[in-house]
């Protein structure tokens, strides 16, 4: 028989799912990430026109990429927790939320610290970085939001709705890039160099990427464990749980 | 292999600041969100005196048996 | 008719109350006691539709209300604990616009002769800041008066009110059972109500 | 009905007589505190005026965001509302409205006078207006599904602007984007239908959004 | 006693969690519209930087007076105070302390990073953030004084501005002059004493000029 | 010794009362009785100090109120229609925080046992905008346990209290009484509370 995957949406069935799949994503990540930073580091040539400084970009563009993906997904399990009052989508979209502002941070951080070289300065209010800014203040809005609610089904839902909002800003915000100047380098600087270098960095951009989204899989995982535990706590199943641990 | 040196490696041409700056933040931000979570965890068991950490064997068992 | 079925109520860690059941009929009045604290507002707050029971469901003439949403709020009146008068709007402006708020429009007079009844007379055009607790009240209140609606939900009316308002809702209340109304409410006071039939529903 | 909220709102407002005047009010005076801060040197003050104009606006709209519904759910009346037959996203597209109507009209209608003090050129003047008049709808429809997310919770006033201002910013760009497109002599109709576009849909949607941000808040 | 108050709002402040968190994200967001609205350039954005840094941080403050006492004017802790046998001006100079530590010190403190985000050199940097760390105790304690003026007329948030900001301009103009001053090369010592002189002047008056303004509100 | 004389109050363009003279001793109860509206509540806020009676004078042991100031403050305990508790802190900290602000640091032992007492046993640590009506009353009448003050002023303490909550509170007052206090309550419902001399004043 096929697996029963709506067994697997109560909140009980995931938490013992996710507790074994935590291993293997962060077993996952942390092998990608070696891996990534074997090949950024020692694989990957100098860039002649930005020397060492292009490093970053192993850091810099996964992370940023993670900031805009995870909060689609963030999105959408809040609206699914909404639309079909399913209280685990609800709470893995709360999980997603503080990695998914980790990211925008790093992202941020990280290109703050390539600016200073490449354009001699920290930040500019260029479209591609304002954006990313205004991203961060959306999922800070979606916590702040969040934790300003002490009843967690009230807050699931009004998570939902500014979440759901907040995606209609996002697509607008990004094609505003075509209103500005950018001075934001696109992927045209320096990939195109050299074919070799071009394949090595994409190869190493890619692996790193791949070791974001394990390490996000996982922590949002472990997140969703807690969160579990913390609103089922009164359950039977957590009183059960509970019981058999004191025995052993 | 681009480095003759560790110290050349930790210099990276000159950027050494920059690029070590973003990582090591980076790997803050990382360590930091683990660090939170489990912290997380464990002041809930604290407070409600609680073990939760299974052995999702015994709890397979159960599951089954339920 | 309304029905609740298996009503249970949660709140925060607290269970208030669980499988509640009853029927109210035409001209019946339901009077729901409990200490402080028990869920006597929460059990209201259900009634009306403005919070989801944990378990169960509340029917009106076999609809679920939750289906029913509008067609719903039509039939039915909620006064609860806080007055839901604007301060800075006198006594007749509160209470034309809330009644039209609930679907019913009122001339002046209208509404100065249910003022007036309710024991406002004279002071219709202050705003209901300066008012007393129990005048505030007795704004909110009046709105029975105009409104057209089979089903009362009374959380406490009787809070803050002097005897002879005590007087007044009290005959209003038999008026309204007489007619068919149906009415749920909560009060800590002691009010003598003749009504067909009453039913007593205790909580925890 | 909608009629009635609209008028109750109105009411309210004039019943705190200086309201409208003091929207108005914050809004010249944060206008007029740049020329104070930054140098009365002419060209700088023209290519700020329409940024400094519209943020000022955004920010008077915002500001009084948290009347919206939060009196009302104080003393019981948003209880009422949503126990009111009426259609409840037609009952707040009256409160938007009217809202807008104490809000945002003020400002469009002072705004080419302020324009006057930047010294902008009267074309720039009239595209700064007719963006305001179809820009300051959206914010307060948008700001409404704001208002009633964080009702209740108090201290929901700087809340509210965090949840909001990041919603505003399109407005915001297009709206003095259009300014600027015109002073540098380009087309600014797609600013304007862009603009129009954002009214459409908060227009639209947000209503909705607002009710069943409601019905969370109170539940 | 006074500590008690300080304590007592502190805690009501963490209790809303993400409180001092939403002040200082209100005062990033502001900060960051004007760039957005005004466009990119550095030059242009580095003569307004103290000018918007100042009026931002104005705002910040100000939205959030309508906090100071209207929550305990509504559910009745205010009238206790009036009746407390301690000295209403110390309790209120510790309300006064409480808003200050929630919405001043994280923009003294956030500051920085702000104008380096507007590419102020160092020297502008450090007078920026000493001019507000004189300057936003003045807003605290002159804002307490609108802030119980303006009690219990509701929809006070706009009404409270009206009193409050003609007299905040004058920290204001001081406050981001000094920054242009020190720009400018010129000596700015001026500029930091008279605001000294307003952080005196109104912490010995505004405490008093506040409690009995309270109590004329609660007549 | 509470004395009143000739007190008279204006709202508005309305006299509520004039020529309102009495004087309470220690150990004896004065109701003020009358309908709402007739200016009870502005009576007691006239004898807290917190409005200006429109002619005459309160007077403690002989000295006007208005020159006592905030050593009058220091022998009175005023509970009025509003509680006076904020919504966001718990329980426990409203009561500890309410009580210093009237002059009295209490440790969380007592606090606790005052709650306990008033019924609100393990509900210290929810925050208050939780509790219900006659919970919140309970959490704000707390406060008359832990206080030593000599005058107590209460508004209508009794609504929304249940009949367990009353039974406490007419206790409360009794004892206070027995010890040498004086109160000056209001309410509509009838308590009987025994005590040496109970005043009744009559509005309107
Ligand atoms: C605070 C400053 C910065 C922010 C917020 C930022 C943000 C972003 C974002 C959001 C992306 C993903 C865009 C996409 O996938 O289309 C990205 C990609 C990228 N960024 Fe940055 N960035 C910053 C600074 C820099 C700097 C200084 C450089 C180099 C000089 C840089 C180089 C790149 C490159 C090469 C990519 C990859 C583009 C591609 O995917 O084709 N960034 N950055
Ligand atoms: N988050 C929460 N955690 C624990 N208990 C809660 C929570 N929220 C509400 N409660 C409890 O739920 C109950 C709500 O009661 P409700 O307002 O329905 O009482 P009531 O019967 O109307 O009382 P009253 O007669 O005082 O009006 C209270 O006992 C309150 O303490
Ligand atoms: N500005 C005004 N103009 C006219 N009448 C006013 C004004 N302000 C207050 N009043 C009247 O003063 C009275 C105040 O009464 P108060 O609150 O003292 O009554 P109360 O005896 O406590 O009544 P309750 O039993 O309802 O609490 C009310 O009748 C009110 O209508
Ligand atoms: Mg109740
Ligand atoms: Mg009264």
């Amino acid at each position: 028989m096929a697996i029963n995957w709506y067994k697997y949406s109560s909140p009980a069935s995931f938490y013992f799912l996710a507790g074994k799949m935590i291993p293997i994503f962060i077993f996952a990540a942390v092998i990608l990430l070696i891996a990534g930073l074997y090949i950024g580091f020692f694989v990957a040539p100098t860039d002649f026109q930005q020397g060492e400084a292009y490093r970053i970009i192993f850091i810099h563009v996964p992370a940023a990429w993670m900031s805009m993906f995870l909060y689609l997904v963030m999105a959408f399990w809040a609206g699914i927790g909404l639309a079909f009052n399913t209280r685990l989508s609800s709470m893995i979209a709360t999980a997603i939320a503080p990695t998914g502002a980790m990211f925008t941070f790093i992202a941020l951080w990280t290109g703050a610290l390539w600016g200073k070289p490449m354009w001699g300065t920290w930040w500019v209010w260029d479209a591609r970085l304002t954006s990313e800014l205004i991203l961060l203040f959306l999922y800070i809005g979606f916590m702040s939001l969040q934790a300003a609610i002490d009843d967690p089904r009230r807050a699931d839902k009004a998570g939902a709705v500014i979440a759901l909002v907040g995606v209609v800003n996002i697509p607008i915000i990004y094609f505003s890039v075509q209103w500005w100047n950018t001075l934001h380098q696109g992927a045209s600087v320096s990939l195109n160099q050299a074919p070799a270098m071009a394949t090595t960095m994409l190869m190493g951009m890619l692996v790193m990427a791949l070791a974001s989204w394990m390490y996000s899989i996982a922590m949002t995982l472990m997140r969703t464990r807690v969160i579990i535990l913390e609103r089922e706590r009164h359950t039977a199943w957590v009183a059960d749980l509970r019981d058999k641990e004191k025995i052993r | 292999m681009n480095w003759a040196s560790w110290s050349e490696f930790f210099a990276m041409g000159g950027y050494g600041a920059y690029v070590w700056g973003s990582y090591f933040v980076a790997f803050v931000c990382i360590i930091g969100e683990i660090i939170l979570i489990s912290h997380r965890r464990r002041t809930l068991q604290k407070q409600q005196g609680l073990i939760y950490e299974s052995n999702s064997k015994e709890i397979n068992d159960n599951e089954t048996a339920s | 008719m309304l029905q609740g079925s298996n009503l249970t109520c949660v709140r925060g860690d607290r269970r208030l109350f669980k499988n509640i059941n009853f029927s109210l009929r035409e001209g019946e009045l339901m009077q729901v006691h409990g200490p402080n604290g028990s869920g006597k507002t929460s059990l209201l707050r259900i009634l009306c539709g403005l919070t989801m029971p944990a378990v169960g469901e509340v029917c009106w003439h076999g609809d679920a209300i939750r289906s029913l949403g509008g067609d719903y709020y039509g039939v039915i009146t909620y006064i609860g604990h806080l007055s839901g008068t604007k301060d800075d709007l006198t006594v007749i402006e509160n209470l034309r616009i809330s009644s039209a708020l609930a679907g019913i429009e009122i001339s002046e007079s209208k509404a100065r002769e249910a003022l007036e009844y309710m024991g406002l007379g004279g002071r219709e055009t202050l705003p209901v800041k300066v008012l007393s607790q129990g005048q505030r009240r007795r704004v909110a209140l009046a709105r029975l008066l105009v409104c057209k609606t089979v089903l009362w939900i009374l959380d406490e009316p009787l809070a803050a009110l002097d005897v002879s308002a005590v007087k007044i809702i009290q005959v209003m209340l038999e008026q309204h059972l007489a007619q068919g109304g149906m009415i749920v409410m909560t009060t800590h006071q002691e009010i003598a109500i003749s009504a067909k039939t009453i039913q007593q529903l205790q909580l925890a | 009905m909608f009629l009635w909220i609209i008028q109750r709102d109105l009411l309210l407002a004039m019943r705190r007589q200086a309201d409208v005047l003091t929207t108005l009010f914050f809004f010249i005076i944060v206008v007029s505190l740049f020329p104070l801060s930054v140098g009365p040197e002419m060209s700088m003050l023209r290519t700020m005026a329409p940024g400094v104009v519209w943020v000022a606006a955004l920010l008077a709209s915002m500001l009084s965001l948290g009347r919206m519904f939060s009196s009302d759910y104080l003393d019981g009346t948003l209880e009422q509302m949503l126990l009111s037959p009426q259609s409840l996203p037609l009952l707040i597209l009256g409160k938007a409205l009217a809202h807008w109507l104490v809000t945002g009209v003020p400002l469009v209608l002072m705004a080419p006078i302020l324009g006057i003090q930047y010294d902008l050129p009267t074309d720039a003047l009239s595209v700064l207006t007719a963006s305001l008049l179809l820009g300051t709808p959206v914010l307060s429809l948008i700001g409404a599904i704001g208002a009633a997310l964080t009702l209740g919770l108090r201290g929901g006033g700087v809340l509210v602007s965090l949840l909001v201002l990041p919603l505003y910013i399109p407005v915001l760009i297009f709206g003095s984007g259009a300014v600027e497109a015109s002073t540098a002599g380009l087309g600014y109709s797609a600013h304007f239908s862009l603009l129009g576009a954002f009214f459409l849909v908060s227009l639209v949607l947000a209503p909705w959004a607002t009710a069943s941000s409601l019905r969370i808040s109170m539940e």
